[in-house]
């Protein structure tokens, strides 16, 4: 199973990648999806700017991919993530995990968001309501736990 | 490889987020001594280069760097280098 | 915040789902959903009859859904079962957690599917495809085990 | 409340899955006597009744309760029960 990994500008649809990975494909028990979203910090933020690194986001975002499909036994998996302005209440990542049984999806998709977080070479930057360009979103030491439970 | 190659052949450095801003350039391609045979005495090499890279470097412990698009750490050879890049912690997800 | 928990004999559609959990409210910044589709087991099946406990059904999960509010700091969390004929491919469940940050919304949906599978009044007995009505579907340990990990 | 009003109350039984098949109804109401104090006791008097109760009941650990459309166990008392149902674990989700 080759997993589908999209870097893009453009919004994307939940259910129309959930429908990519499940059509026709009966063996399929749970899908489990992570859809994470631009929130307004408080009614501050008028954007969020995603830069990243073109070819290696990509690339490891791919190799995050392998080792949740050498580690679980998924029937699917994608992976979206966006770059560019994001606007509060927007769709900035989705990941979607199908397997037979559910404990395989939850996880993979978990664990797909906790190296997507710590490994994946994207940078956020705060656009204020105000106008101004605010700083870099600095990195925080809970992801970096979230991603060592892993081993 | 030979130190006179690894001295002459040109490297594309790319940098991204605070450590672009801090060096004033996306993109450069650098000839580096050939002591600089790491990520971290190339970036010792860049540091004494101007106040630009000075001040994106100046907790080398927290930029991090990527080599022909892969996560290396400090020690890391840089001899079959193409491309190397220098970044923030990475905030995506 | 109201849990929306519906028992019905109806398909329901995903993304709607998670539209009604995400519009309008910029706080939220992790979705996470869980399908819960039938499976053919190899091909032998042609339905899954969903028998449940009407009444008991939705106090159950309402009850478990609250366990998840005090739990988690929840936006939103929405909990849909089928009951009826369902056929292979076919959605069963669907559990929504919306949440500021991703932790939470995994934990809330994991939960609530771990609850649901030992707790909630629903009872699969397969048809198969030779027209056969077979056996009720046994409970699996590995889903009490999987309900005894939250304590 | 007295033992002559309990054992003259009368509480309405539902039954789901293979319970209900193996019973053959699908709900009843029955006035248990007095003796009948827990939901073990009303079991161990439904199985006095006839075959398919009994066989419904082979193995009480494997059947689940609730009064009231809450979850109770073998030794809760049935005094305020206005609803008793019996099933097998559940296999929803």
């Amino acid at each position: 199973m080759t997993p589908t990994i999209r870097i893009q500008r453009e919004d994307f649809d939940l259910s129309a990648e959930v429908e990519r990975l499940t059509a026709a494909r009966s063996h399929i028990g749970a899908v489990v999806s992570f859809t994470g979203l631009c929130r307004d910090e408080g009614g501050r933020l008028q954007a969020l700017e995603l830069e990243h690194y073109p070819g290696m986001a990509e690339a490891e975002i791919g190799r995050v991919a392998q080792a949740a499909l050498e580690r679980w036994p998924l029937s699917g998996l994608t992976a979206i993530h966006r770059f560019g302005l994001v606007r509060p209440g927007e769709q900035i990542v989705l990941v979607v995990a199908t397997s037979a049984h559910r404990r395989a999806a939850f996880e993979a998709a978990d664990f797909m968001m906790d190296y997507l977080k710590t490994r994946a070479p994207f940078w956020k930057r705060e656009h204020l309501l105000d106008g101004t360009v605010g700083g870099w979103v600095e990195a925080r030491q809970e992801d970096d736990d979230a991603a060592s439970r892993w081993g | 490889m030979s130190e006179a190659m690894i001295q002459t052949r040109p490297l594309k450095l790319v940098y991204f987020a605070w450590v672009r801003e801090r060096i004033g350039l996306a993109e450069e391609t650098v000839t580096p001594p050939a002591e600089a045979r790491t990520v971290a005495e190339l970036v010792r090499w860049l540091k004494s280069r101007d106040e630009g890279y000075a001040a994106a470097f100046a907790d080398e412990a927290i930029v991090r760097a990527a080599i022909d698009h892969t996560h290396v750490k400090p020690d890391a050879s840089i001899a079959e280098a193409h491309e190397i890049a220098f970044f923030p912690p990475m905030t995506g997800g």
